[in-house]
């Protein structure tokens, strides 16, 4: 039993309230208090206080996420390191993993976005890879807040700040609105990056005595217990949390992955971890705990900002843009010499030791002294108990009866009234504040159903959609996640990619109710079974809890990711119409699904009903046959049918492509194949948010073909209509619309903007 | 009335504009420059109300649009003209 | 034919324009770090890229122009080299007086990436000798200040001796109001110096060389002077 | 020594900035606001040299680095804390 620490000058002496305080419970004490057989020092208590965190330790959720399918022969890394990676091929990994900082963001929104992504570009070049595209999924209240435009306004500026100073494009992305995210906005955002394949890094801490460096930016007095924060809820009065939020530097970040990327293009580096929620101390315990070692620091050493910094702070320092690595011993002047020439700071900060303890030294004495594992693996697990909301069934009622669809000729005007509504508009105003364009690899950027970058150097792009949808979340959370996992993933078949790898983010409200604990058990499990049947393992992700003020969570939301690959030297499959002639056709089949619809939301005002059911082996030949078609040379274009159905579908079908006019389209919609051939409504016909639908473009002497390849997969197929003109026409049962479609784009294109200027 | 208002960022927070006007200057040859910090100066025009009226405004202004309390502290002062 | 693209620590367009006259359009593109204080023997040209040069703090371009390295940018164009700045490299040879004017922040104050159209004012600069007065290109931008000004007797003179290189247009090559992404005056997008052998722009012809990306009309501005057609028309 | 420089935009020049802020400060009610313009506020530490050495050293920074003399005018004061 080596000495006990003594307190650092000036510390308070530790007491299960002050523990309390930092969000140590009586119980979580009393273990802490057996497990080093005496009262932690001051020091000690925020280690444990940081990473027995909900943020750090995924305590209340880490039993859940085991559910995950999270292996497949692509698989290179996993959920556990600091990002998933998968074998894209061409000797190339892609490694990415998305992040949530929905709490600095309701604060600070600039700041908070900003940090958010530079956190979670560190991540990504923690593993060795080149971050090259980042999205986002954004979530806010009703926007016609001022408060809200504030917050809307600062996080797209904060986002846009960060990636396009930094100089990774931000390809695409999704933005909500629902009133349950009016006091908990949320941030999620997400980054690619490629790596050989064979030349991962990871987290895992090697080599007693090899020295552990510190590299980056100063360590300041920012965003001490920002994994705290992100662990409780807001309160009335929640002012007092502030002062936690950091300010990024996009440009010491830029720096800091050219001078990492050069290191690590070498030998000298074992083992390597950004400093995120809780700075060094997670990063030291984390890398220490991977590799079943020790660590010693001497925070006298780490370069610092402020001065009188105690250990305490500086163990929980979140300042931004700084790493913490370990090297081979002997090699530091390399280390040193290749920071310097970025004009970096590299400080060797301490060593790896055969202990497997995690020691900090002040001032020549030991103010911290606890076994690593305590802080990691020991770290508490909470199977917390969890119950069905009541009420439930009463939302998901639907009276349809109640809600009469337009009259046939009046659905031009119901079109335009989904496509300028919050939740369906363009999002141009977001996008167009991000760089989209740099690294010359975007094939297709923000506004398809996918964003597909090249791999130079090889015959291959990949394809990412991020997508999420908070209605259906909060009427059916198993079913919610599903379609989340299925939205996804379409979203990159219909680019003609094969889905890969998911990584998602969980945002839901406080898992010390057993009705978010039901909702978070619910959503894992309809993800899991959706991820399983489209053989898309989760690599990586997020979870935020407490996403909750003064009582009232968000709706569970999950947020899922895809990325797929594009072999062959092939292009991507465009989502809008390009050439007059070209077939029109309907994949997948229509239901009633119209509950939680966009539709019944922006026309009729409800937010009810069962959200539509997925046909996991529906959905997973639909993705194979857009694949295969894809590859084929079949599809001129494809879109999914997302929010707002198959109207709002052909409606952004005709709205073009970058570059190039719009172009009308004629359908008629009467022979719409149908779930279990079972009639539907007229207007399920329309705007019904049946999943596993896409609306394709194809030339007229390949249509045969599709057809048959459709037939093969199990899908069925409808030729609807034909591209062509300046008008979209639809008919069918009960709709006989036409409508110009250069005026509707431009009001659907310029909706958001209005709505940001309205005062 | 003028209102002259300094926006300045709170002890503490990193100021990375502050750090490259630092760094520049030094590449330049000026020597012992330290602790630079990059603030926002806002003039603004207020009239027909009293100084007293004008110094409540001003405050609420700060308080509520100019300044980020998060992040910033202001001060200010009123003159005639 | 050889060009030079001057690496500042926060330039993030660097690798772009390298691809793009290097790997796309065949010339020897030579990468060079701001510390160095000469360039490379034999050049053709000299490409100041896009980024945020110092994180764009204080102003853009601002601390760049006195990089160990712009003295040798400065004698190359004296001596009538071929010097392009984009985006960021156009706000720093502003900031270093190889341009004329100034750039402030955008009328809209939030940062813009877009497709826009720009005309083609004068073809008989070192960059635009490929294409043709009257030409319009296709190009994205992206920058948070590109709101171009030059006080009313700069203007009066840039006008008169055809400084203006490249205006924002309609697709039609229209000057008009909503064509001019930032509040430029004059829809400027470019302009060069009195040789006529700088020129600085803020849209990314780098980004717009492959028909992938979706234009390749850049290849107007890089060839003419990174083509052995073009470029060697300088001689 | 204390320098404590202000950059405004020179006279004619557009600021969009102030034109934002005034837009912003009508929105939220406050009548009567007119004229603002945004300006920097730089604070920073010289030491060990005299004051006159000082202003020479701040007006030659301003000059070379922290202004543009095509866009922005400058003042600045010294003071001993
Ligand atoms: N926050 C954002 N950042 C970048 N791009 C965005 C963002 N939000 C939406 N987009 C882009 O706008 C387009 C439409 O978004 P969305 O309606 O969510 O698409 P989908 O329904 O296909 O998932 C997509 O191309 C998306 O990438
Ligand atoms: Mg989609």
């Amino acid at each position: 039993m080596p000495d006990a620490p003594r307190p650092f000058p000036g510390d308070p002496p530790v007491t299960p309230e002050l523990a309390a305080a930092g969000g140590i419970t009586a119980d979580e004490y009393e273990r802490i208090v057996g497990r080093l057989g005496r009262t932690p020092t001051f020091t000690e208590i925020g280690l444990f206080q940081a990473m027995w965190s909900e943020h750090c330790s995924y305590k209340s959720s880490r039993v859940h996420l085991k559910a995950f399918p999270t292996s497949g022969p692509h698989v290179l890394q996993g959920p556990g390191e600091n990002a998933g990676a998968v074998d894209v091929g061409g000797g190339l990994a892609a490694v990415f993993k998305i992040e949530s900082h929905n709490h600095p963001s309701f604060i600070e929104p600039y700041q908070g976005a900003a940090t958010g992504v530079g956190g979670i570009i560190r991540d990504v070049f923690t593993m060795g890879a080149r971050p090259i595209a980042l999205m986002n999924s954004l979530r806010f209240g009703p926007p016609d807040a001022p408060r809200m435009k504030h917050l809307i306004k600062g996080v797209v500026a904060g986002i846009g700040g960060y990636g396009n100073s930094f100089g990774c494009p931000t390809v695409g992305g999704e933005v909500g609105f629902e009133p349950c995210y009016a006091g908990n906005i949320l941030v999620n955002a997400f980054c690619l990056g490629v790596a050989p394949a064979d030349r991962l890094f990871r987290a895992r801490a090697a080599g007693v005595g090899n020295p552990v460096i510190y590299v980056g930016s100063r360590t300041g007095r920012d965003g001490i217990h920002g994994a705290t924060m992100a662990s409780a809820a807001f309160e009335e009065g929640g002012e007092s949390k502030r002062p936690t939020v950091q300010v990024g530097d996009p440009f010491a970040e830029k720096l800091l992955l050219e001078a990492c990327l050069e290191l690590m293009a070498g030998d000298a580096v074992v083992a390597i971890q950004d400093m995120g929620a809780a700075g060094l101390t997670s990063s030291s315990a984390e890398m220490a705990g991977r590799g079943g070692l020790g660590i010693e620091i001497d925070v006298d050493r780490v370069p610092r900002r402020e001065a009188g910094m105690t250990p305490y702070e500086v163990m929980l320092s979140e300042s931004q843009e700084r790493m913490l690595l370990v090297a081979r011993a002997g090699r530091e002047a390399e280390v040193a010499a290749v920071f310097a020439r970025w004009d970096l700071e590299a400080a060797v900060v301490g060593r790896v030791t055969d202990d497997g303890r995690l020691r900090v030294i002040a001032g020549g004495a030991v103010v911290a002294d606890v076994p690593v594992a305590a802080l990691t693996d020991e770290a508490p697990v909470y199977r917390r108990p969890a119950a069905e909301p009541p009420g439930r069934e009463a939302r998901l009622a639907l009276d349809l009866d109640a809600c009469p669809p337009p009259a046939p000729t009046a659905w031009g005007e119901a079109l335009e009234r989904l496509l300028t509504s919050p939740g369906l508009s363009s999002r141009e105003w977001v996008y167009r504040q991000y760089d989209s364009v740099i690294l010359t690899n975007t094939v297709v950027g923000p506004g398809s159903d996918a964003a597909v970058v090249r791999l130079k150097g090889t015959d291959r792009m990949l394809a990412m959609a991020v997508d999420g949808n908070g209605r259906y979340g909060g009427l059916d959370p198993r079913t919610g996640g599903a379609l989340a996992v299925a939205e996804a993933t379409r979203n990159v078949a219909c680019s003609g990619a094969r889905p890969l790898a998911l990584t998602d983010c969980l945002n839901f409200g406080n898992p010390e109710r057993p009705e978010t604990m039901w909702q978070f058990q619910e959503a894992i499990a309809g993800m899991s079974e959706a991820a399983a049947a489209l053989g898309t393992p989760v690599v990586s992700g997020n979870v935020s809890f407490y996403n909750e003020t003064d009582g009232v969570g968000i709706d569970p939301t999950p947020i899922v990711a895809a990325v797929g690959v594009i072999e062959g030297g092939r292009l991507p499959v465009p989502q809008g119409f390009r050439r007059a002639g070209d077939a029109v056709v309907v994949l997948g089949a229509t239901g009633d699904d119209l509950g939680g619809s966009e539709y019944l939301k922006v026309i009729h005002g409800v937010v009810a009903g069962r959200p539509p059911a997925l046909d996991l082996a529906a959905e997973a030949a639909l993705q194979r046959l857009l694949v295969a078609a894809a590859a084929e040379g079949l599809l001129a274009s494809a879109h999914d049918c997302a929010e707002g159905g198959l109207l709002v579908a052909l409606a952004e079908a005709t709205f073009g492509n970058r570059g190039e006019p719009p172009v009308g389209a004629a359908v008629d919609l009467s022979a719409l194949p149908l779930v279990g051939g079972r009639p539907v409504r007229p207007e399920s016909r329309l705007v019904a948010e049946t999943p596993s639908r896409v609306v394709a473009s194809v030339p007229p002497d390949r249509v045969a073909q599709l057809e048959a390849l459709a037939a093969r997969h199990g899908v069925p197929v409808a030729r609807v209509g034909e591209v062509g003109g300046d008008r979209l026409r639809v008919t069918g049962p009960g709709v006989d619309l036409d409508v110009a479609v250069a005026p509707l784009r431009e009001a659907w294109r310029t909706a958001f903007a209005r709505m940001m200027a309205a005062r | 009335m003028v209102a002259r208002i300094h926006i300045t960022l709170k002890r503490g927070v990193l100021d990375p504009q502050g750090k490259a006007i630092q760094q520049g200057l030094a590449d330049l040859g000026f020597e012992g420059v330290e602790d630079v910090r990059v603030g926002k100066y806002i003039e603004l025009k207020i009239d027909g109300v009293s100084k007293d009226t004008a110094e409540r405004r001003v405050r609420a202004m700060c308080e509520q649009l100019l300044a980020n309390p998060v992040i910033e502290d202001f001060r200010f002062e009123i003159r005639n003209v | 034919m050889k060009i030079a693209v001057v690496t500042f620590p926060g330039s993030n367009c660097d690798v772009d324009a390298l691809h793009a006259v290097g790997t796309v359009l065949g010339a020897d593109a030579i990468r060079v770090w701001h510390k160095e204080t000469a360039l490379p023997a034999g050049l053709d040209g000299v490409i100041l890229p896009g980024g945020f040069a110092h994180g764009d703090y204080l102003r853009t371009g601002a601390i760049a122009r006195f990089s160990p390295i712009m003295p040798a940018v400065e004698r190359f164009a004296k001596g009538g080299g071929p010097v392009l700045g984009i985006c960021n490299g156009f706000q720093i040879l502003l900031e270093a007086g190889l341009l004329p004017g100034a750039m402030l922040r955008n009328r809209q104050l939030s940062f813009v990436c877009t497709d826009v159209y720009v005309r083609v004012e004068r073809a008989d600069t070192a960059w635009t000798r490929a294409a043709r007065a009257g030409q319009v290109l296709r190009l994205p931008v992206k920058h948070g200040e590109g709101n171009y000004f030059a006080d009313a007797a700069l203007l009066e003179r840039l006008e008169g001796e055809g400084q203006v290189v490249f205006r924002y247009v309609d697709e039609r090559g229209r000057v008009t109001d909503e064509a001019n992404p930032n509040g430029s005056i004059h829809n400027i997008a470019g302009v060069c110096n009195a040789g006529r052998n700088v020129v600085g722009l803020m849209p990314h012809p780098e980004n717009a060389c492959e028909a992938l990306l979706g234009s390749e009309d850049g290849r107007f501005i890089l060839e003419s002077v990174a083509s052995a057609e073009f470029g060697a028309a300088r001689a």
